[in-house]
């Protein structure tokens, strides 16, 4: 099927060391795809090459068979690739109604408007309003995001990525830090977007990525290791070798997911 | 509501602050606005003139044809803008019957469309660029201009043996005024002028262009700087060694203010420059007014900025008098045309056609007199009138 | 957490009305305003340092503009306002009485335009790298313009300043009278309806695309803002509207001087807009008014002292206020607030 | 012409070491601090008041304003800046700028508006003459002066452990803490040398355009003209800019005084244009 998604030999040099090597990488749409590798594997640098926030050394980057490689992340963004940042991207001082109204706005082309104020289209603030309750965030769309509790934070930061109902939805670690008893809203949330929205996942929680993976990349030292089905990969005796002294490091200490490698 | 009650506390504030200055005045007394730059880099100028007109006004009393004289005094900051805005509120809500001051060329001319609208006199005390009193009817000179100046020193230099001149002015309407006139005279007796370079008014470096000059080989250098900017000058000049080359440095006696004259050091002695005042001026008149000048602001001494507010007044003073204390502008212009008397710096009168100051342009060396860095007056051109009006 | 509480109430009522509340007018606005006209009678003698006040505004308006909305420190915008005062004062000069030219309000529109043209065109320098080069670019091309002005003396009258401005009537009908009054008017209206556009923008989903970039230029990009086109528009915008600050200063006082385009004016409306509170526009406002003010009351006292009492003011505000008066203004209000809805 | 050579030189290098200080203090904390040039000031009336109101040579009053104008940085360092470092770049800007406003009142206040005027000892007026070229003793003794200090300047940054830790401060901060340095009492010592430098500036180019209270802001331009077109990340960078920028703005003004004004602005802004981080300096992660 016609990849959303894809890469062709993609590179990136910092000065002398490399990266992202030669990764060559086909999402179609609707995927429920993983990213995953031992820290300093190269995912984040990956991700930033896929959504325009570096350009690659070499190499190519396809959106809907669109070669998008020189174009700026904002241009990649209205072509339908949104994005979760591992560290929380937010506007501090927006409310969560404003921020999402602005990403609706943006999205259908309404943010040059101006003389009219905010919150004169009700097509857009119902909308955002909508998302904002199904992301459970409808009692604080007014409070000061900057003083938000980490967790609402993260959930709006998924939130802000899907309010322009993107065709590809990147998600850096996005449990990442957040105490556990929020954990389980922001799965479900993950769980909960739409069918025909291809996902990539990005996660150090094997827990997280067997429960909600399809198919899963394994990189490492930039370049992809073996990409298949978790089952593959957690049979792979490639990848337990990598990931042996991380296992013990991230303990892979949910029960299934030993089970699943057992 | 806490917030009203401040909101409409500071509007009451801000509309006090604003006040209603300028109320009735009482018929008796005759007001005079003097707009000076009292801060920034003419600040000197400001202090020299204000110190003389309070000096002539205990010298001759506050009363004049049984009129109360006050001055009311306010510092244009050396902005064009804020002196307009000063004149008009002066006139508007102060009604002065004249207003006065003006260091800089610009500012006098932001304020001639006002005394040209009120019927205001206005005397130049400090401005020296020719065509200001063409502005306005009611402009009057007490200072002088640089064309008046800059003539004789040209007309010397081609008398002495100076065939070539190189000039060295700050690139505004006065530094202009007198490169043209000494080019123009100087040329005219047979000299020539090798180049006329202009250095910017706000210049920290003379020394490019102090070298240029040397490197042109001329008899003399003719110097221009606005008062305040000659003693950096000078010193240039002094380190670039024209003296040694054989070169003479001449110019107008703004370069060597008098204010600043002794901080200057040795290296100005022998300089030759024209001015229509030296604090050295040998009268009965000076001597009076250096002495009373000095003991009244002590480490200060009256340099020409100073005779221009001192003369002003004196001008201001005499009309009113001539007007039996009539105090209609075109009434006093009229009584100020044509008015003669001999000041500190020899005999004075006002052009009754241009408005325009005619007076005594001495030639003069530096020279130490006791102890002290003097310009020593040792030719006099008399009456000279600004040469450029009536031209162009 | 009130106002969360508060938040929701009104959330589940309608999103929308709580929104557009925020750009709804409020009392002391109106009050403002109110004041700036009544001092037509108030103060009938002072109509030139308010229409200084107004125009100084309309600067400080462009600064906000520029600097409270999307973040760019400018140290120059004094080079649009000399551009637009030379502009019209040229316009006002040389189209003596032929009616187009020296017509006041077609001298604002061509300052608008050259300042803002001028504006675009640098605009692109100065998207370029940091704050500092930001703040070196801007201050760059204000001393550029600046030198430009004092060597084009055949064309700006250099140091000796630009004589013979000569603006026909306001709408053929009212001439700039030597007491100000048409000239306050004149200033305070075009400050008036400028300021209500910027209002309208600022409020406007444009506008939160601005304050998006300023907040969060990674995510503004992520969410696909275009930041460098915004930010080429805002700056250009608000290059105009120093140009026609500029305009109204040559026109109403009738003379340019070379002091426009000089430094301590790009700073002076700086400072008024800090003074006043970044990114508010009433800061701008305000912030003159209390500017001029504090003028009128130190310098009075000791001319040649006033920048040291100004200087001490910025490193005190910077150091404990920095919301400027209108920070220390919503602080009083919030708290009182929060004190109401306690005993509530 | 080596004479105007000669006097480029002197003054660029008279700019390199004012401007020094602002660089590396700029590069170390990334703090904007536009008031530098009220050290440079401050050194300025040091001398003045030394040579002409207590009749005190001049050569003792080139280290005196070093170490008094050192001193006071320190000072205002500990007091003030310091509190600024988190601040965004605005409230620097202005905090400084208030720093300028009040530095040029109270100097008014003190000293008067009118410019000071520092005599040279007899010994270095006077010219030399060779190849054709004749050259002003100060200069040459500011030329050779300045060069010293550039050179120790260098061999402090490259030789000494305080250099080394200044380096590894100015590259990235992070690490250097990391490492055990003590950032912030590195950068309380680079800013006062920085400021006791700028003061010893002040002092010796007092001389040549006499100071005013305006110093501070006639001069930032300057200051800030050297840091973009030399970079932040290397003392080279501002050595070799300031000398360009000297021998230019004379050169200029020497053979084409109409537009001699513009040329270092005009550098300026290219070089923004073209290599935002400046001519010399390279392009750093941050």
């Amino acid at each position: 099927m016609a990849a959303v998604l894809e890469t062709k030999a993609l590179h990136k040099n910092f000065g002398g060391l490399t990266a992202t090597n030669n990764v060559t990488f086909a999402l179609p749409a609707g995927a429920r795809h993983a990213l995953i590798g031992p820290n300093g594997a190269g995912k984040t640098t990956f991700v930033n090459l896929l959504s325009g926030v570096l350009t690659p050394t070499s190499g190519t980057v396809y959106l809907d068979g669109t070669d998008v490689t020189r174009w700026p992340a904002h241009r990649r963004a209205d072509a339908g690739l949104a994005r979760t940042f591992q560290i929380n991207q937010l506007f501090a001082d927006f409310t969560p109604l404003e921020t999402i109204v602005l990403a609706i706005s943006q999205a259908k082309g309404l943010a040059t408007r101006f003389l009219r104020p905010v919150g004169t289209d009700a097509g857009v603030v119902s909308a955002a309003a909508d998302l904002l309750q199904r992301l459970t965030l409808a009692d604080v769309m007014h409070a000061r995001v900057g003083s938000l509790p980490y967790g609402k934070q993260r959930l709006l930061e998924i939130a802000i990525a899907i309010a322009s109902e993107p065709k590809v939805l990147l998600l850096d670690e996005p449990a990442a830090g957040v105490p556990e008893s929020e954990r389980e809203q922001i799965l479900d949330v993950v769980a909960a977007l739409p069918g025909e929205m291809a996902l990539v996942l990005i996660e150090h929680d094997m827990d997280l990525v067997f429960r909600f993976a399809k198919s899963l990349t394994v990189l490492v030292n930039g370049g992809v290791l073996v990409e298949g089905s978790p089952g593959e990969i957690v049979n792979d005796p490639r990848v337990r070798q990598v990931y042996l002294g991380e296992l013990h490091v991230e303990g892979f200490s949910q029960p299934h997911a030993g089970g699943a490698l057992g | 509501m806490l917030l009203r009650r401040q909101f409409l506390g500071v509007c009451a504030g801000v509309a006090l602050s604003f006040g209603l200055s300028g109320l009735a005045l009482a018929e008796d007394t005759v007001k005079i606005g003097l707009i000076l730059p009292m801060t920034g880099p003419s600040a000197s100028t400001g202090r020299e003139i204000e110190a003389a007109i309070k000096l002539y006004m205990q010298q001759n009393g506050d009363k004049v044809a049984g009129k109360k004289i006050e001055v009311i005094t306010r510092d244009d900051t050396g902005q064009a803008d804020i002196t307009k805005r000063l004149a008009q509120e002066l006139v508007v809500n102060e009604k002065v019957a004249v207003i006065a001051g003006f260091g800089l060329t610009p500012l006098a001319l932001a304020a001639g469309p006002i005394a040209t609208q009120a019927k205001v006199p206005a005397v130049i005390m400090a401005a020296g660029t020719s065509m200001i009193v063409e502005q306005s009817p009611f402009f009057v000179r007490t200072s002088f201009t640089l064309p008046q100046n800059t003539t004789p020193m040209a007309e010397w230099a081609a008398k002495n043996g100076i065939k070539k001149v190189v000039t060295l002015v700050s690139d505004y309407g006065p530094g202009i005024d007198a490169e043209k006139a000494f080019k123009e005279k100087f040329t005219a007796d047979g000299g020539q002028v090798l180049d006329s370079l202009r250095a910017p008014l706000r210049n920290p470096e003379f020394a490019p262009f102090l070298q240029k000059a040397k490197d042109l080989k001329p008899d003399a250098l003719f110097l221009f700087v606005p008062s305040g900017q000659g003693a950096s000058l000078m010193k240039q000049v002094a380190e670039r060694q024209f003296k040694e080359a054989g070169i003479q440095v001449i110019g107008t006696g703004d370069v060597l203010d008098d204010e600043q004259l002794n901080a200057m050091g040795d290296v100005v002695l022998g300089m030759i420059t024209s001015m229509d005042y030296s604090a050295a001026h040998d009268s009965p008149e000076n001597k009076k007014y250096v002495a009373e000048f000095e003991k009244a602001n002590p480490g200060m001494r009256p340099n020409f900025m100073s005779v221009g507010g001192y003369d002003g007044i004196a001008l201001i003073y005499k009309a009113l008098e001539k007007t039996g204390g009539d105090t209609t502008g075109t009434k006093l212009i009229e009584a100020m045309k044509g008015m003669a008397w001999t000041s500190p710096r020899g005999p004075i009168s006002i052009d009754p056609d241009t408005r325009d100051i005619v007076q005594n342009v001495y030639i003069r060396k530096a020279e130490k007199v006791n102890g002290q860095i003097y310009n020593v007056e040792f030719a006099t051109v008399p009456n000279v009138k600004d040469p450029l009006h009536g031209k162009k | 957490m009130t106002s969360l509480a508060a938040g929701a109430r009104v959330a589940t009522a309608d999103p929308g009305a709580h929104l557009v509340a925020k750009a709804r007018w409020r009392w002391p606005e109106f009050l403002l305003w109110l004041f700036a006209i009544a001092l037509i009678w108030l103060a009938p003698s002072r109509y030139l340092l308010f229409n200084e006040i107004a125009i100084l505004a309309l600067l400080a308006l462009s600064i906000d503009l520029v600097l409270g909305f999307s973040g760019i420190v400018t140290l120059g915008q004094g080079a649009f306002y000399g551009l637009g005062a030379y502009t019209a004062g040229l316009m006002a000069k040389h189209g003596i009485g032929t009616f187009p030219w020296s017509d006041p309000l077609l001298g604002l529109l061509g300052a608008g335009l050259v300042a803002g043209f001028v504006g675009f065109l640098s605009s692109f320098l100065v998207l370029r790298g940091s704050d500092l080069t930001r703040l070196m670019v801007t201050l760059g091309v204000a001393l550029i313009v600046q030198e430009l002005g004092n060597k084009l003396d055949w064309i700006t009258g250099g140091a000796d300043g630009l004589q013979g401005v000569m603006p026909a009537p306001l709408l053929g009908l009212f001439d700039f009278d030597i007491f100000g009054r048409t000239a306050y008017l004149y200033s305070l209206s075009v400050l008036f309806v400028l300021f209500l556009l910027a209002r309208a923008l600022v409020n406007s989903p444009s506008g939160l695309s601005l304050r998006a970039i300023k907040g969060n230029v990674i995510r503004a990009r992520a969410i696909g803002i275009p930041v460098e086109r915004r930010l080429v528009v805002i700056y250009t915008i608000g290059a105009a509207y120093a140009g026609i600050a500029g305009a109204l200063l040559a026109q109403t006082t009738q003379f340019v001087s070379l002091d426009v385009l000089s430094f301590e004016k790009s700073a002076d409306a700086l400072l008024i807009v800090v003074f006043g509170g970044v990114g508010t526009l009433y800061g701008a406002l305000v912030g003159s008014i209390a500017f001029k003010a504090m003028y009128d009351v130190l310098a009075s006292a000791t001319p040649e002292y006033w920048s040291f009492w100004l200087g001490l003011a910025l490193v005190l505000l910077v150091l404990f206020a920095r919301g400027g008066i209108i920070g220390l203004l919503t602080a009083l209000r919030d708290r009182l607030d929060r004190a109401r809805s306690a005993r509530a | 012409m080596l004479t105007i050579l000669f006097d480029g030189i002197a003054y660029g290098l008279l700019l390199f070491i004012l401007a020094v200080g602002l660089s590396i203090t700029l590069g170390l904390m990334n703090f904007i601090n536009l008031a530098h040039g009220a050290f440079a000031m401050a050194g300025g009336y040091i001398t003045v008041i030394m040579v002409h109101r207590f009749g005190i040579s001049f050569f003792w009053s080139l280290p005196a304003a070093f170490i008094i104008t050192a001193v006071l940085g320190a000072f205002l360092e500990r007091t003030l800046y310091v509190q600024l470092y988190d601040k965004s770049h605005l409230d620097q800007v202005l905090f400084s700028l208030g720093l300028i406003f009040m530095s040029v009142a109270a100097v008014d206040y003190f000293m008067g508006a009118n410019q000071q005027i520092v005599n040279l000892p007899p010994s270095l007026d006077g010219r030399l003459q060779f190849f054709g070229a004749s050259i002003g003793y100060y200069r040459l003794f500011v030329i050779i002066l300045c060069s010293l200090l550039t050179i120790g300047l260098q061999l402090v940054l490259t030789k000494t452990r305080f250099g080394s830790r200044l380096r590894a401060s100015v590259d990235d901060q992070r690490v250097a803490r990391g490492l055990g340095i003590d950032v912030s009492r590195i950068f309380a010592l680079t800013f006062a040398m920085g400021s006791g430098l700028a003061g010893l500036g002040g002092a010796l180019g007092a001389p040549f355009f006499n100071i005013d209270p305006t110093f501070p802001l006639k001069f930032m331009i300057y200051f800030l003209i050297v840091i973009a077109v030399g970079g932040t990340t290397t003392i080279t960078g501002p050595f070799f800019s300031a000398l360009l920028l000297g021998v230019a703005d004379v050169a200029g003004k020497y053979y084409v005084p109409a537009i001699g004004g513009f040329i270092i602005y005009t550098i300026m802004v290219a070089v923004l244009i073209f290599r935002p981080q400046g001519l010399f300096g390279r392009v750093t992660g941050r």
